[in-house]
């Protein structure tokens, strides 16, 4: 079998976009990989995970492959810092723009199908001020605590260690005035998180506040072991304000399961920051015509088959369709990149499919 | 009505609240499935507007914030510049005030008194009734309305521009204002009434607190500080019915509190040189509540104890609250007895933002700011201020004793009844202060 | 309803009024949070009763979980942690279904998260636990309840000062 | 009689090598110590031993109030609670939804303590100077409780076993608290009818399991749930003592003022 000349087109480089870009390159033929931002690996490398749930795998043993692979394999073209502006054509032979951001100059590829795979953004939590973040000390997101503990070293804004965590769920998510759906992962990274922090000071006392644990499938084993080996305790309920006193962090919430307001100190909050469709998700669906849902994420033409954007040449891959885990955005990745390597087998056959 | 169970506008801006439409509102109301709002601030805006429209059409007359009253912008939570008026204003004292903490108004007249500004205190004013309509439960928007139009004609006929003392009648004149504007229906029953008390329909351009009044002036009161208060930590209640009623049309200042609270007395205590101390439960009621206080004075007691000033002190550990409401002064104030008694040991003074400003100014601590019916200690207060209250108390002795043998007391000075005529002298300003 | 059940309920009704009877919502108020001295007085002035009436607030403040330790220490309490409050037991538990204030989750709960308020009131409940051993055979997650109201039951014990101080 | 059963203790070790005597004497011993462990593993808990506390409530609390009552009515007291909460079983015995489980409960129970009278009765009869037709009736009631024991034990077993399934989680320690039961009464009944069977040996054997099951069981009944049994129960006795001499539990008094 010949492979097709035009190579196929994937728009970001997160772990849905490298999983594609490798997997059609692997296959012999060439990628176009258009990353907005100046380096390789999306959201977890961006924002330095320290491990990826549920079994605290270091983020670089995934993704480091992958990123290697991109940037040395002769089949995959990398082009950093540049978006896709716009396209014309038909499958197998779509002419796009892309433009440089910096030097705003825009070049013309002709590529034969384009896999989508523009990922998230974390909720930014100064939008529902309650929880004070960006306003109080020691209120921090998840991200931010992915940074710490690959550091290595938790510690408040006066260099101490916490004592007592408190990390609040479903920030930016669930919630009708910010964003209604369940990002699906800040269960499972908040527990993994609270576990590496009583690895870290196994003196701290940890809390999660939580209105439903969603460890799903086999990521509930965080939930258990967190109960079970690091003694981590679980609150249900939501917390309506954080308040900073000057020196702690006063959490008022209520505990469901006794019907009662509590208003306890901490020394350190963090924030389980959902997940939001990104602007370049916005921006993609605007170059090539792609229609977003309800709430801002690319719409697949039947919701349960990710890959299939419903137009003919142009597949998605990853969060930026759904709220997904990395796990999941690898296995997309890789749908997609079948989809783009059928599509182009196609073609050059002229056989039906 | 839309689902929300808040009421829109028409189509032609009118609130019109048919028969079918009230009765439904009603039945919500009583299922707690709706609660009875004014709109979002772009009704609020928009009801301005309209208001302008119907003065057009001759149907109302609105009582402008004009150059005479020297006027002061401060900018509100719509980020609309209200006009707050400076001098020549009409003061509709509150009906719970003289009675509890008399202080609170003798030291506001003292206030203005020592800056020179012209002021009538009326002797042609009634309560606005607004305690019986929170304490109810229950609503008659057109007596409340025709009582808020009554007193707002009765300053108009004086020239003078109306301050409201009282944080509910204040909030409960912005609802009234709000109804008599956007309902034809409303408006034209009113104005029957009015008509029978001989009275015509004016509408004030901007309904004022005094603590507005206060937050504009606060570099004149501050100009004029006696002592220093560097050293005086401040913790600020402020009152439900001044920001949460019509939340929009209260003054909000990015440099106060980076504008998360409301500016007016927070502003009067950072100006005079004092710390101002933040805490927690700041947006928690005093206790008062109208319907707690009238059924469950108990709990309105442990509320106020147990919620405010406790909190209060082991959070900021401050030598005062100051408020800017009758109710919540005597509230936080008188509900700290019981505890006292029974061996709690955490106490604030209470006292309102008139008071502070004119203790700061060097007003008699007795004379005029009337401390000696709070409960809460105030002596280390006095004395952290550098006053020397013993002196002042045995002043105030004698004076007890002259008025016994028939001197004239002088506590309240004699309120001008009557406006003098003088230039006008200041060009307007937004206010725009830097935090001090 | 017969006469003696009638009676009983009057005495119960009036048992329940005795503290802050006055208080138009008093069903609403927990007996524990009112607080009406018999004798106040301040400055000449007595306030016993209804004027020096004090209703504590129902917050909970504490994450004390000195009690948690020592249960986990005891004897078949040390599974306590791995509670996650399904409720299966008190599902079971056929003292449960008679007693209301004999509920495992809920006593496991507050002794997890440390509110020794909710402790204090609840406390004497862990000794009506007839350890007929449901709840642990219908547990989820090996906590083992029945175990764990056995250790509970010593720790309240240990603790007795305290709690009903 | 005595031609059908030529003695009925000949599969009994020989009295030089363990006479009867020394056997007694070690229960004796066991007991003394099961109920020192007992009271140092509940002290060790930080509370107190309540056993203890009930019989110095019986004998000498003096009470205070008027409801105060004498020591006649404080042994009533506890005589009627031990009758009703402890023989009948009737505080556990309401929330055991199963009878099975109620009757499993109260076999082990009556069989301890009916073995434990006709033991005592069996040791003031001499059992080898007697004549048969005294020791004879005693010792098969003996037989006749520990299979009491061994059938109660055995259904709690057994109710245990059909209720396991996976989520099953029991302690380790009462499994094996049952099986000595078991092992207990079992071994003791049968020893008797082997041995009137004529199977010696087999009664020998079965003799020294019943001795070794006795050993083991002293030893470990304090750190068994027993201990915890035994503390709860007299702590339940003690408050109604308590509450029966007018003292009551007193209602807690309001939290300290102006901590």
């Amino acid at each position: 079998m010949k492979a097709p000349d035009n190579p196929v087109l994937v728009i970001g480089a997160g772990p849905a976009g490298l999983q594609a870009a490798k997997d059609v390159a692997e296959f012999g033929v060439p990628v176009l990989l258009v990353e907005r931002r100046k380096e390789l690996g999306g959201a977890p490398i961006r924002w330095s995970y320290h491990t990826l749930a549920p079994d605290f795998r270091p983020t670089e043993e995934v993704m480091g492959p992958l990123i290697d692979f991109c940037q040395s394999n002769k089949n995959v073209t990398v082009m950093k810092g540049c978006i896709v502006d716009g396209y014309s054509g038909r499958p197998g032979d779509f002419h796009v723009r892309i433009k440089d951001e910096t030097t705003k100059n825009i070049t013309e590829k002709v590529v034969s199908s384009i896999i989508v795979a523009t990922g998230f953004e974390h909720f930014d939590a100064r939008v529902d001020p309650r929880y004070g973040y960006g306003r109080m000390p020691n209120v921090i997101g998840i991200n931010e605590l992915e940074i710490m503990l690959k550091q290595g070293r938790v510690v408040g804004h006066d260099g101490k260690p916490p004592k007592r965590v408190a990390f609040i769920f479903c920030v930016g998510s669930r919630d009708r005035s910010t964003n209604p759906w369940c990002c699906t992962v800040c269960c499972g990274v908040s527990i993994k998180q609270g576990i590496e922090v009583k690895q870290l000071l196994p003196d701290s006392q940890v809390y999660m506040i939580y209105m439903d644990i969603r460890t799903i499938g086999l990521w509930e084993k965080l939930y258990w072991e967190s109960m079970e080996k690091y003694g981590i305790n679980f609150i249900r309920g939501r917390v309506g304000e954080v308040y900073y006193t000057g020196e702690k962090l006063l959490v008022k919430g209520e505990d469901t399961l006794v019907r009662g307001p509590f208003e306890v100190l901490f020394d350190m909050v963090v924030l389980a920051v959902g997940i939001e469709p990104g602007p370049g998700t916005k921006q993609a669906a605007g170059a090539l015509s792609l229609s977003l849902n309800e709430y801002g994420f690319l719409a697949p033409k039947i919701p349960n088959v990710h890959f299939d954007s419903g137009k003919e040449g142009i597949f998605l891959a990853g969060a930026c369709v759904a709220p997904m885990s990395v796990e999941e955005a690898l296995s997309e990745g890789s749908a997609a990149a079948m989809q783009a390597v059928k599509l182009g087998s196609r073609l050059m056959q002229k056989v039906p499919v | 009505m839309a689902d929300g169970g808040v009421v829109q506008l028409g189509k032609d801006e009118e609130l019109e609240l048919g028969k079918e439409d009230a009765k439904l509102l009603e039945t919500l109301s009583s299922q707690r499935k709706a609660k009875f709002a004014f709109g979002t601030t772009e009704d609020y805006l928009k009801m301005l507007e309209r208001m302008k429209e119907l003065e057009k059409k001759g149907e109302i007359i609105v009582h402008h914030v004009t150059d005479d009253y020297d006027p002061v912008g401060v900018r509100t939570l719509s980020g609309r510049v209200k006009k707050i008026p400076t001098r020549e204003t009409w003061q509709h004292k509150s009906c719970g005030q003289c009675g509890h903490i008399p202080g609170y108004i003798s030291a506001f007249y003292w206030i203005m008194s020592e800056l020179g500004v012209s002021y009538v205190d009326d002797t042609n004013q009634t309560s606005c009734t607004a305690w019986n309509y929170y304490g109810s439960g229950t609503s008659n928007p057109v007596a409340l309305s025709a009582v808020f139009l009554r007193n707002m004609h009765a300053a108009y006929e004086r020239n003078a521009y109306p301050l409201i003392h009282c944080g509910t009648s204040y909030g409960d004149y912005k609802e009234c204002r709000y109804l008599v504007v956007m309902n034809r229906d409303i408006r034209e029953r009113v104005r029957a009434i009015l008509k029978k008390v001989d009275r015509e329909l004016v509408i004030p351009e901007e309904l004022v607190h005094y603590s507005e009044w206060l937050h504009v002036m606060r570099q004149e009161v501050a100009a004029r500080r006696k002592f220093d208060m560097s050293g005086v930590k401040v913790a600020v209640h402020a009152a439900c019915h001044t920001y949460k009623l019509m939340a929009e049309d209260y003054t909000y200042d990015e440099n106060i509190l980076g504008g998360r609270r409301p500016a007016p007395t927070s502003s009067i205590a950072l100006a005079l040189g004092s710390q101002l101390l933040d805490y927690s439960n700041w947006y928690d009621c005093c206790g008062f509540g109208f319907r707690h206080i009238l059924t469950e004075r108990e709990i309105a007691r442990s509320f106020a104890y147990f919620r405010k000033i406790r909190p209060i002190v082991r959070e900021t550990h401050a030598d005062v609250l100051i408020t800017h409401d009758t109710g919540c002064v005597t509230t936080l104030d008188k509900s700290q007895v019981v505890p006292l008694a029974q061996g709690y040991r955490e106490t604030i003074p209470v006292i309102s933002d008139s008071q502070f400003a004119a203790l700061a100014m060097g007003a008699h601590p007795f004379i005029v700011c009337q401390l000696q019916w709070h409960i809460a200690d105030w002596k280390p207060l006095l004395a952290k201020m550098g006053i020397d209250w013993q002196a002042a108390y045995e002043e105030y002795k004698s004076y007890l004793d002259k008025v016994k043998g028939g001197m004239k007391p002088a506590f309240i000075r004699s309120p001008p009844r009557h406006l003098q005529p003088r230039p006008h002298t200041k060009a307007f300003r937004v206010d725009e202060p830097v935090m001090s | 309803m017969s006469e003696e059940e009638k009676k009983r309920k009057e005495k119960e009704s009036s048992a329940g009024e005795e503290k802050g009877k006055f208080i138009i919502e008093r069903r609403y108020v927990d007996d524990s949070r009112i607080i009406e001295p018999k004798k106040l007085e301040l400055g000449g002035i007595d306030m016993s009763g209804r004027w020096g009436t004090l209703v504590l607030p129902r917050t909970l403040e504490d994450f004390d979980t000195e009690i948690y330790r020592d249960v986990e220490k005891l004897p078949r309490g040390g599974n306590i942690g791995k509670c996650w409050q399904c409720g299966n037991c008190t599902a079971v538990c056929p003292v449960a279904h008679a007693h209301s204030e004999f509920n495992p989750r809920y006593l496991i709960h507050i002794v997890k998260m440390g509110y020794t308020s909710e402790i204090k009131k609840h406390h004497e409940a862990v000794y009506l636990c007839s350890g007929c051993g449901l709840c642990s055979a219908a547990c989820p997650k090996g906590v083992d309840p029945q175990g764990v109201m056995i250790a509970m039951s010593i720790a309240f014990k240990a603790h007795e000062s305290e709690l009903t101080e | 009689m005595e031609a059908m059963f030529p003695s009925i203790f000949y599969y009994m070790p020989p009295g030089n090598i363990l006479p009867h005597q020394y056997i007694v004497g070690l229960v004796l011993i066991l007991a003394i110590f099961a109920v020192l462990a007992s009271y140092m593993r509940i002290r060790s808990w930080k509370v107190p031993f309540t056993p203890a506390s009930v019989l110095s409530a019986v004998l000498f609390s003096k009470g205070s109030g008027g409801k105060n009552q004498g020591f006649g009515a404080r042994a009533s007291t506890a005589g009627k609670s031990t009758f009703h909460d402890i023989f009948l079983l009737e505080r556990a015995g309401a929330w055991c939804e199963e009878r099975i489980h109620t009757l499993g409960r109260g076999l082990v129970l009556w069989g301890f303590v009916l073995l434990a009278l006709a033991t005592v009765v069996g040791f003031l009869i001499d059992p080898l100077g007697a004549p048969d037709s005294a020791v004879l009736p005693v010792m098969l009631l003996g037989d006749v409780f520990q299979g009491m024991i061994a059938l109660g034990a055995a259904i709690l077993l057994l109710r245990r076993l059909s209720r396991h399934n996976l989520r099953i989680s029991t302690d380790r320690n009462t499994w094996a608290l049952q099986l000595v039961l078991l092992v207990l009464g079992a071994s003791g009944a049968t020893a008797d009818l082997l041995s009137i069977g004529g199977f010696l040996a087999g009664a020998q054997v079965a003799f020294l399991v019943n001795i070794a099951s006795i050993v083991i069981f002293f030893l470990y009944a304090p750190f068994s749930e027993l201990t915890f049994l035994v503390w709860k129960g007299s702590l339940l006795m003690q408050e109604t003592l308590q509450s029966e001499s007018g003292k009551g539990r007193e209602i807690a008094p309001q939290p300290q003022l102006g901590k």
